[in-house]
This record gives C-alpha cells, sequence and structure tokens, in this order.
C-alpha cells in the first residue's frame, strides 16, 4: 500500500438542543424586560455595576445580592463598534449580509460592564466613539431577550 | 418502591435556548473499511497485521501503537470465533421511537425480538467485532460460546453483509 | 531532586441533582467558592485554577473565559479534560502545578450540567464520542438492524458489554450487582450532596427493577446530575499552616490504554476483555510505587472508586489490587466493603448515585480527602484513614487516573 | 524552577486548507517525527499530554482515539483543552515535579471539519451575549481594532502592514499554509470586508495541522541531544471575560510576559529577545502584541511596524515563520510557535533563520481577543 487514501465523512442531520437555566440574577434581569427595565448588579463593597447582573463580584471578590439590583437608564454611550458584512450561518459558514449590521459596544450610564448590541436608525457616517445611545423595546414587551430591538442615537 | 429514593430537585429559572449541529462536521477517514468491504463482497473477513508485533486488527487499522508503526500487510482471518461479551435488549415493540424511526413498523426487526448485540473474537484475530448474535435463544446466550459468520446471500461489498454470527452447530 | 509535598486544604461541591436555579457559572463559582472557604484562603492567595468538564454536555465552549471571574479570574487558568476521568484529570493538574513549585496555592474545579441539554440523560452528549465513527459505519453500509441493535441493546454503551465480559471473568451473578448498587445507594443516603439518595435500599428492591439491558437494570445505572467539586492545593508549609488535618496527595498515575472498543473511525483494536483494564492496573502500580505504598490491601483505608455501574466497584477494586482478580465479590458478600468494613468503598454513594460527569473523578479524589480530613459527616468511615486511593474512570474503556491520598506527607 | 527542562524534539505537518490526511495520520506524523528528531524511541517517553478540543474535532473526549498515533498506549496521560503552549505548560509541572523526566506534547486541529469561528460563538455567555448571536471572533476582534484604532490613531495601512510581514514571511516557511505571491498593503486592503475595519487577510487562514515537541529534564536532556532549548521562563493569565475587560490592552498578556521574564531573568525584552513567534488571529492583534510583551509604549505598536523593527531584518523580529497569519492550526498553533522559536535558537529556521539567535520568545492565546495568554522564554545557552 503506497498511499493512504483518505474519504469524507458526512453525518446525518442532527443537533443537539440546549436550554440553559439562567439563574434568579439573570431571570429578574430577563423578566424586567417585560416592563422596559434595564436593571444591574451594584457590587456593595466596591461599587462595580454588572450589566447584565450576576451574584459575585469580579473585581472584590464580594457577593452580590438581590438587594443590590439597581435600575438603568437605558442610555448610554458608544464605546466601540464594527459594522459586519458578514454573519455565521450556524454551521460555520460565513454569508454576506444584504444589509450590514452594526454591532455596538455599549456602556450603559451608570454601569461599568460593556455590552454587545445592535445598533439601529443610525447613518452608518454618523456612527462615532462617543456618541450617545438609547435603548429601543419592541412596541409590546414580554419578558424576553428579544425585547431589546437595538439602540439607537439619543440627542 | 419509587418513594423511597429522594432525588434532589430545585425551583426552576427560565431558560435561554441554543444548538450545536453535531451533524455537520466533515469529518475524514482512512480508506480501511472499504479494503474490509472488498473481503467481505468474497466472504472473507480482513485484517491488518503488524510487523512489529503480529497483531491481527479487524477490521483493518493502519497504526500500530504498541509497536509505533505503520502497518502495510493485509491478511484473512476465519469467519467462525467466540462471543467475548454480550447483552440482552428488553424485547422489540411496536411504536417505540429509536433515532426517530420504528423498526417494528420498518420491519428491521419483528414485534418482541430480542436483540442480542455481542463482540465477537474471530479465530486468527487479536480484536473483538461487534455484531448481533442470531438464531439463538436469549436464554442459551454465553460468553465463550463457538459462532460462525451469517452471511448476506449475496455480499455486495459493504458492512451489512455481516448480518450477524450464530452457534456453529 | 527533592520532591515538592503538596496536600489538599479544603473542599467544596454543590449539592447534585437537577439545579436549574443557578447558571452554569453560579454553580461552578458555588463549589470553588466553598472549597476556598473551607480551605481558608481568598481567591488572592490562590494562584492558578484548573478546571474541566466535558464540554460536549453543557453546550458551552471553554466555559471558563465566561465563568472565571466569578471565581478568580483575571488569573492563570488551565483546563484539563479527558472524558469520564477529567475530574480526576484535572485534580491531578491541580497537584502538579503545585508539585512543580510553579505554584503555591492553586484551586481546581470541575463540573458537569446535564440539565442544560434538551436530550434526556444527555444522550447526544455520550452518543457524540462516537458520533463519528457511527457516521462513518452508516456511510460504509452497515445496517439498520446494526444500529438499533447498537443503540437499544448497548444504550448505556459500552458498559453493559464490560458487565458481560466482568462477569464472565469473576464468576459474579447479578444478584452481586444489585448488592453493590443497594449499598451504594444506602450509602449515598447519608451523603447530603449526593444526587440519589434511598436509605434502606436492599437488593431486593434492585431487584425489581427493569432490565435497561441484560445485565444491567435501572436500579444500576447512575443518574445524569447538575454539580460541581472543588478542591484547593497548597505546598508544605501553608498546609500545615491552613489545615488541621490536611489531606497529603501522596501520587498519582494516569495511565492510557488502547481504546477498548474500536478505533479511530472504527478501525480495529487489539484487545478482546473489556474487563481487563490494563491501563488500571498500571495506574495503581505507579501510584502505589509513587507513595511507597507496598502493600495496598494493608495499606489503604479505604477507596472512591469511579463506577457508574455496579460491576466497576467490583472489577476496579480488583484492579487497584485492593482485591484478588475475580474475587471481590466474595469481599462483597462478606461485607468487607461496606461502609463499616474493612475496606469501605464509596461511603460516599459513589459515581452510581450522583454523576456529574465532568466532576465525578474530581469527587473521589474530594471524598478520599474529606475522610482522611474526617469531614465526612455522617459518611465518614468509622475508623482512623491513613492512606486512601481515589479512582477515575472513562474514555473508551482506556482512561484510568489514581490517586493516592493519605495522613501524612510522602517520605 | 525546580529542575531544568529542555526541548529536545520536535515536528510540525505541513499547515494546510484541507489536506488528505486524518487526524490521526497527522498526529502519528509529528509524534513520530518528534522522536525521530529527537533521535530516541516511543519507550524512552514518560508522559503524553494531548492538546486537542471535543468541539474542533467533533467528537467528545477528542484524546481518546488518539492514543496509539500519539504514542501514549501504556503512558501517564493528559488532554489540555487550551492552545497547545498550554500543553507543553503542563507537560513541564509533569516533569518538575519530579514524577517524569521527559514529556511530549502533540496538538491537532482540522479547521476543515467545523469552522473555528462557529466554535468561538459558543464561548459566548449562553444566558445573554450568544442570545443577541451578534458575536463572535472575527466581530469582537473587530469591535477591538477599531477602538485600538481610534484610541492610538493607528491607520488601516499600519495594520495591513502587518500581515504584509507575516505572509511575506510566511511564504518561505514549507510548513506555512497562506502563501500568496507578494504580498502587499494594497492587496490586503482590498481583500474581502468581513467586519470592518477587518478584512480577510487582517484574519488568520483555517488550517488542518498538528505539532508535537518532546520535553526532557536537564539530565535526560543532555543524554539525547547537544543542542537543548531550555525553557527559561514562563507565565500565563486569563482576562475576565469580553464585557467586564479592557480591551485596549491586552493585560493578561501583560501578566504572563512579566512573570516570563522575570523568571527568565529579562529585564529589557526588546534588547534581550532576539526574536519572538506570536500568535496573533488578527492583525491589529500583533501591535497590541508588541506592548503587551513590553516591546514598546502602549499605543506605540505602529511604529514597530512602520520601522521594520519586528521584520527578519529588524532588532526584534516577530514572527518570521509567518506566525498565526500564515498558518493558524488553531490549538496547534501555540505549539508551532515554541517549535519555531526553537528552531530559531538551534540555527534550523533554513531560508527564515534570524541570525545569532540566543534567546526567543514565544506565546500562544486562546479565547476572544486574546483573552487567555501564555507566554515562553526559551534559550540556548545555559
Amino acid at each position: 500500500m503506497e498511499k493512504r487514501e483518505v474519504i469524507k465523512v458526512t453525518g446525518l442531520p442532527i443537533v443537539a438542543g440546549f436550554r440553559w437555566s439562567v439563574g434568579k440574577m439573570m431571570e429578574k434581569f430577563i423578566k424586567s424586560f417585560a416592563d422596559k427595565k434595564i436593571i444591574a448588579a451594584k457590587c456593595p463593597k466596591c461599587g462595580y455595576t454588572y450589566v447584565p447582573p450576576r451574584s459575585r463580584c469580579g473585581k472584590c471578590y464580594t457577593k452580590i445580592e438581590e438587594k443590590n439590583l439597581v435600575e438603568l437608564s437605558g442610555k448610554g454611550t458608544l464605546t466601540g463598534y464594527t459594522t459586519a458584512y458578514v454573519e455565521l450561518d450556524g454551521k460555520g459558514i460565513f454569508l454576506d449580509l444584504d444589509n450590514p449590521k452594526v454591532i455596538g459596544a455599549i456602556k450603559l450610564d451608570d454601569s461599568d460592564s460593556t455590552i454587545f448590541m445592535p445598533l439601529g436608525e443610525i447613518d452608518q457616517k454618523n456612527v462615532k466613539e462617543g456618541i450617545k445611545v438609547k435603548v429601543v423595546w419592541k412596541e409590546e414587551t414580554k419578558g424576553e431577550i428579544a425585547d431589546i430591538l437595538y439602540f439607537k442615537p439619543a440627542r | 418502591m419509587e418513594e423511597k429514593q429522594i432525588k434532589y430537585k430545585t425551583e426552576e429559572t427560565i431558560a435561554t435556548e441554543g444548538e450545536w449541529p453535531v451533524g455537520d462536521y466533515k469529518y475524514k477517514a482512512w480508506k480501511h473499511h472499504e479494503e474490509f468491504k472488498e473481503g467481505l463482497k468474497e466472504k472473507k473477513i480482513v485484517g491488518s497485521i503488524c510487523s512489529g508485533c503480529g497483531r491481527v486488527y479487524v477490521p483493518p487499522a493502519y497504526i500500530c501503537g504498541r509497536c509505533f508503526r505503520w502497518m502495510e500487510e493485509r491478511t484473512i482471518v476465519s469467519d467462525r470465533g467466540i462471543i467475548t461479551s454480550f447483552v440482552l435488549s428488553n424485547p422489540m415493540k411496536k411504536g417505540m421511537k429509536i433515532l426517530g424511526m420504528d423498526p417494528v413498523d420498518m420491519g428491521i426487526v419483528a414485534d418482541g425480538e430480542v436483540l442480542i448485540p455481542c463482540m465477537v473474537k474471530f479465530d486468527g484475530s487479536d480484536s473483538f467485532v461487534q455484531t448481533i448474535l442470531l438464531n439463538v435463544d436469549p436464554k442459551d446466550a454465553k460468553v465463550g460460546m463457538r459462532v460462525q459468520v451469517v452471511w448476506a446471500k449475496e455480499p455486495k461489498g459493504q458492512l451489512s453483509d455481516i448480518e450477524g454470527v450464530e452457534p456453529i452447530k | 531532586m527533592m520532591r515538592r509535598n503538596v496536600a489538599i486544604i479544603g473542599c467544596g461541591q454543590t449539592k447534585h441533582g437537577r439545579l436549574r436555579n443557578v447558571n452554569t457559572a453560579e454553580m461552578i463559582s458555588e463549589a470553588a467558592w466553598n472549597a476556598m472557604e473551607d480551605a481558608k484562603v481568598t481567591p488572592d492567595e490562590v494562584e492558578a485554577i484548573v478546571v474541566g468538564n466535558m464540554q460536549g454536555f453543557g453546550g458551552i465552549y471553554d466555559t471558563e473565559l465566561w465563568a472565571g471571574e466569578l471565581f478568580g479570574a483575571p488569573k492563570p487558568f488551565l483546563r484539563i479534560t479527558t472524558g469520564g476521568t477529567t475530574g480526576g484529570s484535572v485534580a491531578h493538574g491541580g497537584y502538579y502545578s503545585v508539585a512543580s513549585g510553579l505554584h503555591d496555592v492553586v484551586l481546581a474545579v470541575a463540573w458537569e450540567k446535564h440539565s442544560d441539554s434538551k436530550e434526556r440523560g444527555a444522550t447526544t452528549g455520550l452518543a457524540h464520542v462516537a458520533m463519528a465513527n457511527m457516521f462513518h459505519d452508516l456511510q460504509q453500509g452497515a445496517s439498520l438492524k446494526w444500529l438499533v441493535s447498537l443503540v437499544t441493546g448497548a444504550a448505556i454503551g459500552v458498559s453493559a458489554f464490560q458487565a458481560s465480559c466482568y462477569m464472565y471473568r469473576s464468576g459474579c451473578k447479578v444478584e452481586h450487582l444489585d448488592m453493590v448498587a443497594a449499598k451504594d445507594r444506602r450509602n449515598a443516603a447519608k451523603n447530603e450532596y449526593a444526587h440519589l439518595r434511598w436509605p434502606n435500599c436492599t437488593p431486593e428492591d434492585i431487584a425489581k427493577t427493569e432490565w435497561v439491558s441484560y445485565p444491567l437494570r435501572f436500579g444500576h445505572v447512575c443518574p445524569a446530575s447538575d454539580g460541581a467539586s472543588a478542591v484547593v492545593f497548597a505546598e508544605e508549609k501553608i498546609a500545615k499552616k491552613k489545615a488541621e488535618r490536611p489531606a497529603w496527595i501522596k501520587s498519582v498515575a494516569a495511565y492510557a490504554d488502547e481504546p477498548n472498543w474500536l478505533g479511530e473511525n472504527s478501525q480495529g483494536t487489539a484487545i478482546t476483555d473489556l474487563s481487563e483494564q490494563l491501563e488500571c492496573i498500571i495506574s495503581a502500580k505507579e501510584a502505589y510505587r509513587r507513595a511507597g505504598i507496598k502493600d495496598p490491601r494493608k495499606e489503604i483505608d479505604m477507596a472512591e472508586i469511579y463506577q457508574p455501574f455496579p460491576h466497576q466497584e467490583l472489577m476496579f477494586s480488583e484492579r487497584l489490587d485492593l482485591f484478588d482478580d475475580g474475587k471481590a465479590w466474595i469481599a462483597l458478600e462478606e461485607g468487607q466493603t461496606e461502609i463499616d468494613g474493612s475496606m469501605p468503598l464509596d461511603p460516599s454513594g459513589g459515581v452510581i448515585s450522583t454523576n456529574a460527569i465532568g466532576s465525578s473523578a474530581m469527587q473521589r479524589v474530594l471524598e478520599c480527602a474529606l475522610q482522611i480530613m474526617g469531614k465526612a459527616g455522617k459518611h465518614q468511615v468509622p475508623k482512623d484513614v491513613k492512606n486512601a486511593v481515589a479512582h477515575g474512570w472513562g474514555g473508551s474503556v482506556n482512561f484510568t487516573t489514581v490517586a493516592v491520598l493519605g495522613d501524612s506527607p510522602r517520605r | 524552577m525546580q529542575r531544568k527542562i529542555a526541548i529536545v524534539g520536535y515536528a510540525q505537518t505541513h499547515h494546510e486548507a484541507d489536506p488528505p490526511n486524518t487526524r490521526e495520520g497527522m498526529v502519528f506524523e509529528v509524534a513520530k517525527g518528534a522522536l525521530d528528531k529527537a533521535g530516541i524511541t516511543r519507550e524512552a517517553i514518560d508522559t503524553v499530554i494531548n492538546v486537542s478540543s471535543d468541539y474542533q474535532d467533533g467528537r467528545t473526549i477528542s484524546n481518546l482515539f488518539l492514543v496509539m498515533a500519539e504514542g501514549a498506549y501504556l503512558k501517564d496521560e493528559s488532554k489540555v483543552e487550551m492552545d497547545g503552549a498550554f500543553g507543553v505548560l503542563y507537560a513541564m509541572m509533569r516533569i518538575l515535579s519530579g514524577t517524569h523526566d521527559t514529556a511530549m506534547v502533540v496538538g491537532v486541529t482540522q479547521g476543515s471539519i467545523f469552522s473555528p469561528h462557529q466554535i468561538s460563538f459558543y464561548t459566548l455567555d449562553p444566558t445573554f451575549d450568544r442570545q443577541i448571536g451578534l458575536l463572535n471572533d472575527v466581530a469582537a476582534a473587530a469591535i477591538q481594532a477599531r477602538m485600538y484604532k481610534n484610541k492610538y490613531d493607528v491607520s488601516d495601512e499600519q495594520i495591513a502592514m502587518v500581515s504584509v510581514k507575516n505572509l511575506v514571511n510566511a511564504t518561505s516557511n514549507p510548513y506555512a499554509h497562506r502563501r500568496i505571491p507578494k504580498p502587499t498593503v494594497k492587496k490586503v486592503l482590498n481583500s474581502k470586508l468581513y467586519c470592518d475595519p477587518i478584512r480577510e487577510l487582517n484574519i488568520s487562514p483555517i488550517s488542518d495541522g498538528a505539532c508535537a515537541l518532546i520535553l526532557a529534564s536537564e539530565e535526560k536532556a543532555k543524554e539525547i541531544t547537544d543542542a537543548p532549548v531550555w525553557v527559561k521562563g514562563v507565565g500565563n493569565c486569563q482576562d475576565s471575560y469580553l464585557r467586564d475587560r479592557n480591551l485596549l490592552k491586552l493585560e493578561s498578556l501583560e501578566t504572563a510576559a512579566k512573570k516570563a521574564y522575570k523568571m527568565a531573568g529579562v529585564k529589557d525584552p526588546p534588547t534581550e529577545l532576539d526574536v519572538a513567534e506570536v500568535t496573533e488571529r488578527f492583525s491589529h492583534e500583533e501591535l497590541m502584541i508588541y506592548e503587551a510583551l513590553g516591546l514598546c509604549r502602549e499605543g506605540k505598536g505602529k511604529i514597530l511596524i512602520e520601522t521594520g523593527v519586528t521584520e527578519r531584518k529588524g532588532q526584534t523580529p516577530v514572527n518570521p515563520s509567518g506566525g498565526a497569519l500564515g498558518a493558524d492550526p488553531v490549538l496547534a498553533t501555540g505549539l508551532v510557535r515554541i517549535v519555531e522559536a526553537a528552531k530559531q535558537i538551534r540555527g534550523e529556521a533554513g531560508k527564515y533563520q534570524i541570525q545569532g539567535v540566543r534567546q526567543a520568545l514565544a506565546h500562544g492565546q486562546t479565547g476572544l481577543c486574546a483573552q487567555s495568554n501564555i507566554v515562553f522564554i526559551l534559550g540556548g545557552e545555559r
């Protein structure tokens, strides 16, 4: 046998499905979308404010409890962004987007985390670091992550 | 009985969902099974033999990790051997779903049939091959039993040419 | 060269079961914090963290990248994963991190969250071990009957075949498997962290359960648990300062065998007895040699064996040289392996009662440490534990981890 | 360190997009190659560390079927599921502990069987960011690149120059994957735009490849070879999650490098390091790596690339092999960096040999925007 030949093996259309329990803090966070509210967890010791909220401060290791949850205004500052011309198809292939998507890195007022959210109602030329943005909700919110449509420039 | 068992459980919070398309990987393999299947077409069981230790691997393997070398030579082993291990399935029932299929409805197994997946070591090989023990009452299945291959009537050169094994009369 | 002594100075775990009120990150950090608190160390004192789980089950890749900050990041992280032995390998990684002299205090955390999978018992995750092989075989014209027999007959994978091999080799009967399962479920009832607890369980109770596939019954099978476990390792000076009675790691070993059940893409292997477990025999020998244990049957006081199925407790106790080959069932009949016996096996209830896969082999190490430290609570064995052996098993019946723990440092 | 440790053998595959080779074949090739290079047999190896990933390989317990091919049959074996350079760290720990004297590290990835970009998506917080569905390694890197550009006034051309340097270097490396004729800034800036400002030639290619190396304790190393490459320092660190870390800096890399420098006694990296092999999955990342490694001050990475300091003929050549932009067999990439650094020290780098290398740095990384980093300092002299 001179040459070791190789064949390709194709699979069956099997998908592994997951449903990740989100925990109490995240549950509050997501459910409060129903009332068009964004909540964050403020460390009782160092004051670092996490959005989405969580149960332990990564900066000073203090336990954060539900009483440490604070409500944010839904306004924030754009600290970074990119325009995505491609998108993963879920199976590993980058597909071209007919309408490029603008992804913003946003620091919400009174919080310290950066969240990565879609930007809308914005001309690509006007996207700049430092501009103020605010959340745009679905008209009818149900208390799920999809309630947030995107962020748009705030006047 | 069930109520005596304590299983720990918490209350539920909501969940988010996601997927992993495990069927979308494009794996690569040697043509070792092609060699094996060539043999099956002629009712022969092909293995690879290590030039270092003389071990015979069935189906053919390409690397002997013991001697750390390629195995280039092939050999034919007997289609008779011994059962090294077996298990008994529960009786197959109409309406049961296996990987989304109803095997009774599809005629793959008979209603009430007990499948006996087994491991067979063919004479002259150092491997066991996983197959099905046929033509035997499940009560009589035993490790150490002598068996022979039940060949398909017209072998086509595919893995299913070995339908299973049966006791040597 | 001078070898550094390393001890476990703190243990932590979550309760095991269906944990749906926390997310994975919170679950891991709970165990990590419990361990740090037990060891009386702060995250600032922890110099590095070793983590591991079996990634296919929870659907998250390198979970610590997201979760790490809840229990210590920024910090050096090392992810070690080896299938069923993952927890053992993570513990070994924690040991080596300190023994190497690179770090003085190291946290090791292992976990699994099966309930995050949509399939019962995380079947896709398990099937995924051999999925590439299965796809390959189907492409090569394997029959549907063969596939059905594989999926139904060997529903619990290779373990049922292994039980068949072992019963032939040792002459033990299904009744002995019932006895092991009943003993372990009773032991688990004493362990508040265990998943499946069954006080006063009898072999007859187990015998009433349905077959999964002969020779294994539902009463023999481990649950798919959510949970995490963690231990803190420290070098000698710190260990003596922080812990009253540290559990010293005398040795670790983790030898690999040829995959016992087919090779890559179903190539043949040169193995015909699934109950031989050569890698376990060698791991144990090496571990005892490194630990300076000459006669394990006299020097080892108890063992925590990785036994998702009951025949494995018997089989591995033999491979660990605690009993003669094929004779463990006699010791079982004599009650030697009971919690108050001469060689208690799995006083915690073992994997058969609690199986958060990535964490299970870590749990064996943790449970041995608890026994040595005298912190096992209701399942503390009623004798002085001087040396204990923690075992992990996995892969395709070809990986074993062994750790020997003791009440004094290695000399 | 408690013991001295040396690299005594290594091998890598030709890294390609979709070569006709199996995972097993690649692993066997490099494991055997490394043993042959060291002039020893499998029997001389005490412990084997596999580096592969269940998600990347599409096989839960990815090391399970590789035991025989990697020479781990009846050896003390384990697997590190991070970049290969972390595997080397674990192998070192095993030798340093005194339990073992020789170790083989084998890393493998087949990017062709499933996209590493898709897998990067699976590292996101599943309760939030994965649900938003926008981020992946490329998008996250694009946001980082944009922030970095704006903060330090770095141009697309300067970032493209990193690609050009590494791709030019890759053309003389027979093992490299991406070998395009005469790479230019224009070619880079005209390549397909993925996420602004990141284009195709700013991203490392998806490669199939494997790499193995053998480590030995001082005593064993001296028996095996006359040209040991000593591991003089190592350091690693993992940053916080994307939401709560400073994306403008590679802080964990800085921590890792400082630790490695301290161990190796490196006080002034730019003058004391003769060459560096780093894992730059994106071209802007290399500029940030310069800064984190202390080759220049914060925000000044662009000056190093503009003035040619990191070119092959420069004062501190970086990635003379072509780096990750030249070939990126994901989990093997950091191992390849270590091997390339060792080759420079032994004078075995052929067409891309840097003259007089006595001390070299190698870097590996795991996670979005280089979240977890590891740095090795290697040296030829005692």
